[in-house]
C-alpha cells in the first residue's frame, strides 16, 4: 500500500527549469492541504510524449518506467502537474502493469540504467485532478482566505483527458472539472469558440514546425481573444509555455497585441490560499506582467458575513 | 499445400489414423462434396459422423487418442451458421481449453483442433485436413507422436 | 521527398508497395478496418492548417505505402488525441502515426531540432535543461536552484545514472547526408 | 369474442416400438456396394466384406454390383426374413444419398428404421483416395468395422404424434405484428395479439412518408390496423405486457398483464374529457412536436380509439369524470391478469431509435444544441398532424432552416459504442426525408454527410438519384463534431470531404441525426421470459440466418420485423408473413410429428447441476424445483450439446451415447480388430 496523503513530487522538465513559479506554488498548495510531498531524486524527464515516444517507443517506455520506479521505492504515487508528464507517466504505468510481455522487457532493459525494476505499485496523478476531485470545489472553500473575481479561458489541453479510455477522468467532449473547480475560488470559465481543441505545442510539433505549432496556436488566440478573458488558465507547464511565446510571436510576427496572463491552476490556487502576488511569479513572465489578481478580489462569504 | 508436399515419409508413415468428428450438417455435407469432386486427400482421415460438434467432449476425445489415434478433430459449420445454434462455437472453447490442458501436460497442443467447413465446398473440408495434417507433421518432428509421450 | 513520380510511370503497382512491411505494427488488424470515413481528418487541428490529412496516412499504411515514412506529414500531428477518440472503427489514428515516427526514425528521418532535444535529454537528463536565469529567479522564490533531478546529481559529481542514459537510450541514425532543414524554433 | 380453447391430449405414438431391442442378440447383416466401378475400382469389395464377415455378431456379409438397386435392396430385406437380421449395415454411399434407401427398406420389414447404419466407402474413401488402393482398402476395413460396432447397440427410436393447440400469440403490434396477427387468423387460427403501448401501429404510423414511393403511412396501414381491430379471431390487448411463458412447441401458456386504461370501452372518442382536462404535457408519441393532456389519445386515428388517462401525470380533478357524456372514465379500473393457451408465439417487438447523446461530439440533448434533432423527430415535424404544420422548424426560434446536414450511421458502423452493424434503412430515410425538405424548401440547402451510401434494390438507387437531381448535396465523410459558437449560437458540421481530401466546415441551422435502429426497451426481460437467445446486438436471434430467419432459437416462437435486426417496412411485413406462415403451420395441421431422437436421463447418475440446460440453446431442458432435469422431447433438437458438460455421463443422447460412439471410435482410431 502506497502512503496516504503523500505524494512523490515528479517536476518533469519544464515547470523547474522555465516556471519555477509553478513549482513553488504546487508546493505551496499542497502543504496547505495537507499532503506531504517527497522529492524525486534522480528523475529525469519524464519523456515527453509526443517526442520521445516518436523516436523509439521502448526508450520512452524504459525511461518513465526508471521514473516509476523512483516513486515506487517512496512508496507514494506520483504527483504532477504537466499533462504531458501525467500522459507519459500514467499511461506506461497503466500499460506495464498490464502488460506483462512488455514489463519483463522494460525491467530488462531498466537493469542497465541502475537499480530499477518497475513492480507496478503506485498510481500517477494529475493536479487537476486532485484539486478538481479529491478536494473538490466542495472541499476547497474552507482552504481559501479570498476569492478572485475574474473571468478566465480555461484550457484543459490534450492529454489531462485524452485518450479518455486511459485516462478515466471524464469525456474529452464537454468537461467541466477545472470549470466547477475554478469557480469555487471566485474564478468564471467564459466559453469560447472550439475551446477544447489543442494549442498546437503537443507531439513535438513545436520543436519540428514552429510555424505550423503557431498557426494553430493563432486560431486559439483568436477565438480566445473573442471572449477578451482576463487571464488564461491552463493546468500544464508546455501549454503555458505555448501560450506565452506564443502570444510574444504573434505579436512580434503577425501584427497582434495580445498580452492575456497566462496562469497555471496552481498559481491561481496558491494565491487563493493566500501566497503573495509575488510568488505567483507572474512577473517573470512574458505575458501580462502587471496583472494584479487583488485589483479584483472577492471577499469570501463567510468573512462579509 | 505446398508444405504438405514437403512432409517427410517417415512421418507421414507415422500418421495411420486421424479420428475427425463431423456434424451432421456442414461437416458432413462438405465431406460428401469432396468426396462427390474426387478432392484426394491424406486416407488416415477417419470421419465420425456426429449430430453437432457441440456433441463432442474430452471423452470422445480421449477415447480416440487412448485407442490409438494420432489426432483428432473437430469440424463444425461456419461461425454464425451453426445448424443447432451455437454448438461449434461451444466446441471451439472446449477444444481450446483441452489444447491448454495438453500444453500443460507437456503434450502437443496439435493433437486436437477444430475447424469450420461449408457444405457447398469441398474445399473448405479438404483444407481443414491438409491442416491437420499438416500440423500433426510438424507437431511429430518438433516434439514426437502423442504415443511416443505416453 | 519529392512530389514529382517518375516520368515513365503511369500507374503504381504492387511493387510500389510493401505489403509486409507493416506487418508487425501494434493493432494491425483494426487499422486494417479504417473505412475511410474522414473523422479523423475532420477532428485534426493540425490537419486543418497542415498538410497533415491522418486519414491518407492511415490508408497508406494500409495500402504498404514507405512513401509514408518519408512524408514529413507524419511529423505534423501534435498528438491531441481528437482522432483517436472519435474514430468509429477505434483504429487510433494518434497511436499509429506514432508508430510510424518510430520506424521513420529508424530510417534517419529525423529534423535536426529533434536531435537536439534527445541531445539535451543525454547530456541533462532534461528534454528542456536549466539555465542561469532560472537558476537565479529559483532562489528568488524560494527554491533550491537546482531541482533534485539527474542534472543536480550530475554537477555534484553523481552522474552514472545519467552516463547509463547516454549510452543506452535513444540511440538515433546517423545525421543522413542530405538533412533537409526544418524550420522551427 | 373469446378463444375457443382446445384440449391438448396427451402425445401419441406412431410407430410401435419393440421393446426387446435391449436384450435379444444383435444379428447383423452386412452389405458392401461395388457401385460399378466407383467403389471397385479403389477398394477390395470382396475382401473388405469378407473381413466383415469375421467380426462378432455379424450372420451374413455380402457384396453386390449395385446396392440400390431393386435386387441390391432386395438383399437386404431378404436377410431380414431368412436369417432374422435384427441390424443392417451398407457400405456404400452416403447416408444423405441412400441411407433412407436402406432404412426405408428395414422398415418395411417390420424393424425400426433406426436399426440401419449407412458406412460412406465412396464419398468417404474410394473416392478420395483413388491413388492409394492400399491404404483405402485399410480404410474401408476400418470404417465398416465401425459401423458393425455402432450398430451393434442401436436402439429403437419413436416416433411421436403431439396435439397443438389451435391458437398464437403475438406480441407486439408494430406493421410486423400485425401482419403475422392477420395472417394467421386468416388462417383460421385465433390470435391473440399483445402490445405494451395504448395504440397499435407501432413505428410506422409515426412516419411522414414512406419510401421508396413516398406514400402516406397511414393510409397504408389503417386496412390492416382496422384488420385486425376487428377480426373476429383477434383478440386485441393493448397497454399490456407478457408476464410469465411456459411449455414449448404446440403448447405454451402465457399470463400477461393489461394494465388499466382507466377508460372503459364505451368511450366515443369524442374529446370532451381531453379538452377539459388542465393537465398539460409533451406528447411522447409526437416526440414532443405536439401537446397532449392527462387524459388523451396518442394521435387522432389511433386505433383502439379510447382514450386513456395518464394516472402519473393526472392531477386528479376529477373534470373528465364529471364531463363525460358516456360516463367512459372510471379511475377504479384495476389491471387485469390473463392466461392463455397457445401453439405458438410470434415476437413482433421491433426496435428503438438510438439515443446519439452518447456520441458525445454531436451534442444531441445538450444545452445550446436544440438544433440537433434525430430522423424520427424530423419525421413528425414533417407529418401532416404536427405542431408544425408540416413545416420544418429549428426548434430553436422556429424559423425555417436554410441549411440542414444530415449526418448518416450515427450509432451504426460504430466500434466505440459497440454496435458494429450498418442499419441498412437509415441511408433510405435520409434520402428520402432530404428530398422531401429540399422539395419543399428549395432555397434550402440539404447537405448529407455519409461513409458510403447504402441504397440498394429497386427503386432505391432511383430515390437516390433523384435526390441528386433535385440539388442534395452529399459529402462522403463523418462529421467529426458539431461546433457550437458559443457567441452567436451558430451549429457548424465539422467533415472532411473525402473524395477532394478537403476539410470542411459546414454552416448548418438544422443538424438531423441518422440514428441507427436498436432493440426495443425491455426486450432483455422479455428475452428471457420467453427463452429465447439474443444475438450480441441484442436483437432476438434466429435460428439460422439463411435456412430460417424467422424462427428463434427455440422451436414455436418466431420472429417477425424488426426485432430480429433492423429492416425497413416491406422486409418487416416479407419476414412477419414469413414467420406466420411457420407459426401456423403445426397449429393448422393440429399436431407436429417427432422422432424421439433426445436424450435419456440416468436419474441414479445425476447430480442436480443443471449443467446441461444451460448450453441447451432451444432450452429444451426444464429443472422441477429440485433441480431435476427433465428433457423436454418436444422441444429438444436433438444436438446432443447436452452430454459433454454432464459430470457423470448422466444425460447421454439416443444413438449417440459415449458408449455407442466409443465403440466407432475404437474401431477408427486403429484400436480395433485389425490392429491386432
Ligand atoms: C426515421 C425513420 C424513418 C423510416 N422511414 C421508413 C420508410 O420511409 N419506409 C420504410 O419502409 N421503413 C422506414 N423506416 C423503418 C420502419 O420504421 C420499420 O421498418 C418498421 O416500423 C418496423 O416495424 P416493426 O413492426 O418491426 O417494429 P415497430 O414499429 O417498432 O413495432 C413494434 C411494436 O411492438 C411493441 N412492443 C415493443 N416491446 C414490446 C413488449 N415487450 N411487449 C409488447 N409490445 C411491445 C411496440 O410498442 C411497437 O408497437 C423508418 C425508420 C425510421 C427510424
Ligand atoms: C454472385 C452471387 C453471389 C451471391 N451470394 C449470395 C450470398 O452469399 N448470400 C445470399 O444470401 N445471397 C447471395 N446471392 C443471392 C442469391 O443467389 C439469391 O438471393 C437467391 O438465390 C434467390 O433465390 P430465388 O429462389 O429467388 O431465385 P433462383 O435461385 O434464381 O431460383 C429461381 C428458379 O426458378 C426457375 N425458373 C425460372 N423461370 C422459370 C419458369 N418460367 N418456369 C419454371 N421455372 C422457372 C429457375 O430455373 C430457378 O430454379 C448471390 C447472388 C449472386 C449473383
Ligand atoms: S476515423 Fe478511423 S475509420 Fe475513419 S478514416 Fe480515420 S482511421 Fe479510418
Ligand atoms: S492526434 Fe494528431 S492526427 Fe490525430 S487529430 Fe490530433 S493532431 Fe491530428
Ligand atoms: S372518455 Fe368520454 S369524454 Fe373522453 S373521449 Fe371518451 S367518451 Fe369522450
Ligand atoms: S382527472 Fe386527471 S385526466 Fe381527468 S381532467 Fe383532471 S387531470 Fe385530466
Ligand atoms: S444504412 Fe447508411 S446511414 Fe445507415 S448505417 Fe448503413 S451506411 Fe450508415
Ligand atoms: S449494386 Fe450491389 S455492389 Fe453495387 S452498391 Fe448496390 S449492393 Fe453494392
Ligand atoms: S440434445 Fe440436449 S442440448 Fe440438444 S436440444 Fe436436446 S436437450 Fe437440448
Ligand atoms: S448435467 Fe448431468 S448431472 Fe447435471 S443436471 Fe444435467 S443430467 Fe444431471
Amino acid at each position: 500500500m502506497v502512503k496516504e496523503k503523500t505524494f512523490a513530487f515528479f517536476l518533469g522538465c519544464l515547470m523547474p527549469n522555465r516556471y519555477p513559479a509553478i513549482e513553488k506554488a504546487t508546493k505551496f498548495v499542497m502543504k496547505k492541504l495537507g499532503y506531504e510531498i517527497l522529492d524525486m531524486e534522480k528523475a529525469g524527464c519524464c519523456p515527453a510524449p509526443g517526442v520521445f515516444r516518436s523516436f523509439n517507443k521502448v526508450d520512452w517506455m524504459v525511461a518513465a518506467a526508471r521514473n516509476l520506479c523512483i516513486a515506487e521505492k517512496l512508496d507514494s504515487d506520483i504527483l504532477t502537474v504537466c499533462n504531458g508528464c501525467f500522459g507519459t507517466l500514467q499511461e506506461v504505468n497503466k500499460h506495464l502493469k498490464q502488460n506483462e510481455e512488455h514489463r519483463i522487457m522494460v525491467n530488462e532493459k531498466l537493469q542497465l540504467l541502475g537499480d530499477y525494476e518497475f513492480k507496478g505499485t503506485i498510481n500517477v496523478r494529475h493536479i487537476g485532478e486532485v484539486l478538481g476531485y479529491e478536494i473538490g470545489p466542495w472541499g476547497i472553500d474552507d482552504m481559501i482566505v479570498r476569492k478572485v473575481n475574474a473571468r478566465a479561458a480555461v484550457h484543459y489541453g490534450c492529454h489531462f483527458l485524452k485518450p479518455t479510455r486511459i485516462r478515466e477522468i471524464e469525456s474529452s467532449e464537454g468537461p467541466t472539472i477545472i470549470e466547477e473547480y475554478i469557480e469555487a475560488l471566485g474564478v468564471q470559465s467564459v466559453r469560447f469558440k472550439e475551446q477544447l481543441t489543442c494549442c498546437g505545442a503537443g507531439g513535438g510539433l513545436k520543436a519540428y514546425s514552429g510555424d505550423a505549432s503557431m498557426t494553430i496556436f493563432g486560431e486559439k488566440m483568436r477565438n480566445i481573444d473573442e471572449v477578451k478573458p482576463d487571464f488564461i488558465l491552463d493546468i500544464c507547464p508546455f501549454c503555458h509555455l505555448q501560450f506565452e511565446t506564443g502570444q510574444d510571436y504573434l505579436n512580434k510576427n503577425k501584427e497582434c497585441n495580445y498580452d492575456y496572463p497566462v496562469i497555471h491552476i496552481s498559481q491561481l490556487t496558491a494565491y487563493c490560499m493566500g501566497m503573495d502576488q509575488e510568488f505567483v511569479g507572474l512577473q517573470y513572465q512574458l505575458m501580462g506582467k502587471n496583472y494584479i489578481f487583488g485589483e479584483k478580489e472577492m471577499k469570501k462569504e463567510q468573512e462579509v458575513v | 499445400m505446398s508444405e504438405c508436399e514437403v512432409i517427410d515419409e517417415e512421418i507421414k508413415e507415422k500418421i495411420q489414423n486421424i479420428v475427425v468428428f463431423m456434424c451432421n450438417e456442414c461437416g458432413q455435407g462438405s465431406a460428401n462434396t469432396a468426396g462427390v469432386a474426387r478432392m484426394a486427400y491424406e486416407p488416415a482421415i477417419r470421419i465420425v459422423r456426429v449430430q453437432c460438434t457441440g456433441q463432442i467432449g474430452p471423452i470422445q476425445i480421449m477415447d480416440a487418442l487412448n485407442n490409438g489415434a494420432d489426432a483428432v478433430a473437430c469440424v463444425g459449420c461456419c461461425i454464425g451458421a451453426c445448424h443447432f445454434f451455437n454448438g461449434n462455437l461451444l466446441s471451439m472453447h472446449r477444444i481450446k481449453l483441452m489444447k491448454k490442458l495438453f500444453k500443460e501436460l507437456g503434450y502437443s497442443d496439435q493433437f486436437v483442433n477444430q475447424y469450420t467447413s461449408r457444405a457447398a465446398e469441398g474445399e473448405t473440408a479438404v483444407g481443414d485436413f491438409e491442416d491437420i495434417v499438416e500440423r500433426l507433421a510438424t507437431a511429430i518432428k518438433e516434439e514426437g507422436t502423442i504415443k511416443d509421450g505416453c | 521527398m519529392s512530389d514529382i513520380k517518375e516520368e515513365h510511370k503511369e500507374f503504381m503497382t504492387d511493387e510500389d508497395f510493401d505489403q509486409d512491411f507493416f506487418k508487425n505494427i501494434e493493432r494491425r488488424s483494426n487499422i486494417w478496418k479504417c473505412i475511410q470515413c474522414g473523422t479523423c481528418t475532420a477532428s485534426c487541428e493540425s490537419g486543418r492548417w497542415t498538410a497533415l490529412k491522418t486519414r491518407s496516412i492511415v490508408r497508406k499504411v494500409v495500402l504498404g505505402d514507405l512513401s509514408v515514412l518519408d512524408d514529413p506529414d507524419i511529423w505534423l500531428c501534435t498528438t491531441c488525441y481528437q482522432c483517436y477518440e472519435r474514430c468509429p472503427r477505434d483504429v487510433r489514428p494518434t497511436d499509429v502515426i506514432m508508430e510510424l515516427r518510430n520506424y521513420a526514425t529508424q530510417r534517419g528521418n529525423i529534423s535536426p531540432n529533434h536531435r537536439a532535444v534527445v541531445g539535451y535529454l543525454k547530456n541533462t537528463g532534461h528534454g528542456v535543461p536549466i539555465n542561469d536565469e532560472i537558476r537565479q529567479r529559483r532562489i528568488e522564490l524560494g527554491l533550491e536552484e537546482l531541482p533534485p533531478t539527474l542534472f543536480k546529481f550530475k554537477e555534484e559529481g553523481d552522474d552514472e545514472d545519467l552516463k547509463n542514459f547516454e549510452k543506452y537510450m535513444f540511440d538515433l541514425p546517423p545525421v543522413k547526408e542530405k538533412e533537409e532543414e526544418t524550420g522551427g524554433e | 369474442m373469446t378463444i375457443k380453447e382446445e384440449k391438448v391430449e396427451k402425445t401419441e405414438n406412431v410407430n410401435e416400438i419393440s421393446k426387446e431391442s435391449d436384450t435379444e442378440e444383435p444379428r447383423i447383416g452386412v452389405f458392401v456396394c461395388h457401385c460399378g466401378h466407383n467403389i471397385a475400382s479403389t477398394v477390395d469389395v470382396a475382401k473388405v466384406a469378407n473381413y466383415a464377415g469375421s467380426l462378432p455378431n455379424v450372420v451374413k456379409a455380402e457384396h453386390y454390383m449395385f446396392m440400390c438397386s431393386k435386387p441390391g435392396v432386395q438383399m437386404v430385406k431378404d436377410s431380414i426374413k431368412e436369417l432374422g437380421v435384427n441390424r443392417t449395415v451398407v457400405a456404400s454411399c452416403s447416408k444423405n444419398q441412400h441411407g433412407k434407401t436402406f432404412a426405408r427398406a428395414i422398415e418395411e420389414m417390420g424393424l425400426n428404421k433406426h436399426r440401419h447404419q449407412q458406412v460412406n466407402v465412396r464419398e468417404y474413401c474410394s473416392w478420395v483416395h483413388q491413388k492409394e488402393k492400399e491404404k483405402a482398402n485399410q480404410k474401408a476395413m476400418q470404417l465398416l468395422e465401425a459401423g458393425v460396432n455402432r450398430a451393434r447397440k442401436l436402439e429403437d427410436v419413436e416416433t411421436r404424434k403431439v396435439k397443438t393447440t389451435k391458437a398464437a400469440l403475438v406480441i407486439g403490434a408494430g406493421i410486423a405484428g400485425l401482419r403475422a396477427a392477420h395472417d394467421m387468423a386468416e388462417l383460421g387460427i385465433p390470435v391473440y395479439l399483445v402490445e405494451k403501448e395504448s395504440t397499435i401501429g407501432g413505428h410506422m404510423t409515426r412516419l411522414n412518408k414512406t419510401f421508396p414511393t413516398l406514400e402516406c403511412p397511414q393510409c397504408s396501414i389503417s386496412p390492416l390496423t382496422n384488420g385486425v381491430a376487428n377480426h373476429p379471431l383477434i383478440e386485441l390487448y393493448t397497454n399490456a405486457h407478457i408476464k410469465n411463458i411456459e411449455g414449448s412447441l404446440g403448447n405454451f401458456e402465457v399470463e400477461f398483464e393489461i394494465k388499466p386504461r382507466y377508460v372503459k370501452d364505451n368511450c366515443t372518442s369524442c374529446g370532451e374529457c381531453a379538452e377539459h382536462c388542465p393537465v398539460e404535457l409533451p406528447s411522447e408519441w409526437d416526440m414532443g412536436m405536439s401537446m397532449r393532456k392527462a387524459i388523451y389519445k396518442a394521435y387522432p386515428q389511433a386505433i383502439p380509439a379510447t382514450y386513456i388517462r395518464d394516472k402519473k401525470n393526472c392531477i386528479e380533478c376529477n373534470t373528465c369524470v364529471n364531463i363525460c357524456p358516456v360516463q367512459a372514465v372510471d379511475f377504479s379500473m384495476e389491471s387485469e391478469t390473463k392466461t392463455v393457451k397457445v401453439g405458438s408465439i410470434v415476437v413482433a417487438a421491433g426496435y428503438d431509435e438510438y439515443d446519439p447523446s452518447e456520441i458525445e461530439a454531436y451534442h444531441y440533448g445538450q444545452k445550446g444544441y436544440e438544433d440537433v434533432i434525430t430522423q424520427l423527430k424530423l419525421e413528425r415535424m414533417l407529418s401532416p398532424t404536427s405542431l408544425t404544420n408540416s413545416e420544418v422548424l429549428r426548434p430553436s426560434d422556429g424559423k425555417i432552416p436554410k441549411s440542414v446536414v444530415m449526418i448518416q450511421c450515427v450509432g451504426s458502423r460504430n466500434d466505440q459504442v459497440g454496435n458494429e452493424y450498418c442499419t441498412g434503412v437509415c441511408c433510405k430515410f435520409a434520402v428520402k426525408n432530404a428530398r422531401i425538405i429540399k422539395e419543399m424548401y428549395p432555397d434550402t440547402d440539404v447537405t448529407i454527410c455519409y461513409i458510403d451510401v447504402r441504397t440498394p434494390g429497386l427503386n432505391f438507387e432511383e430515390l437516390y438519384k433523384s435526390a441528386q437531381e433535385i440539388g442534395v448535396r452529399f459529402i462522403r465523410g463523418r462529421p467529426s463534431e458539431i461546433v457550437r459558437n458559443p457567441l452567436t449560437g451558430e451549429l457548424r458540421v465539422i467533415v472532411e470531404d473525402t473524395l477532394s481530401q478537403t476539410p470542411l466546415q459546414l454552416r448548418a441551422d438544422l443538424v438531423v441525426l441518422s440514428a441507427a435502429m436498436v432493440p426495443p426497451e425491455g426486450i432483455g426481460p422479455l428475452g428471457s421470459k420467453l427463452h429465447v437467445l439474443r444475438s450480441k446486438e441484442g436483437f432476438l436471434k434466429e435460428f439460422h440466418i439463411k435456412m430460417n430467419p424467422t424462427l428463434s432459437s427455440k422451436g414455436g416462437i418466431f420472429l417477425a420485423g424488426t426485432i430480429q435486426g433492423p429492416k425497413d417496412i416491406s422486409e418487416s411485413v416479407a419476414h412477419a408473413g414469413s414467420a406466420a406462415a411457420l407459426a401456423a403451420a403445426p397449429l393448422v395441421k393440429g399436431y407436429i410429428e417427432k422422432e424421439m431422437l433426445i436424450p435419456t436421463i440416468d436419474y441414479d447418475l445425476c447430480v442436480n447441476c443443471g449443467l446441461c440446460k444451460t448450453v441447451c440453446a432451444p432450452a429444451a431442458i426444464d429443472l422441477d424445483e429440485n433441480g431435476t432435469p427433465s428433457v423436454n422431447e418436444v422441444a429438444c433438437k436433438s444436438c446432443g450439446m447436452c452430454m459433454p458438460v454432464c459430470p457423470t455421463k448422466a444425460i447421454q443422447l439416443i444413438n449417440f451415447s459415449d458408449d455407442q460412439l466409443l465403440d466407432e471410435i475404437i474401431a477408427l482410431s486403429g484400436g480395433g480388430a485389425i490392429c491386432e
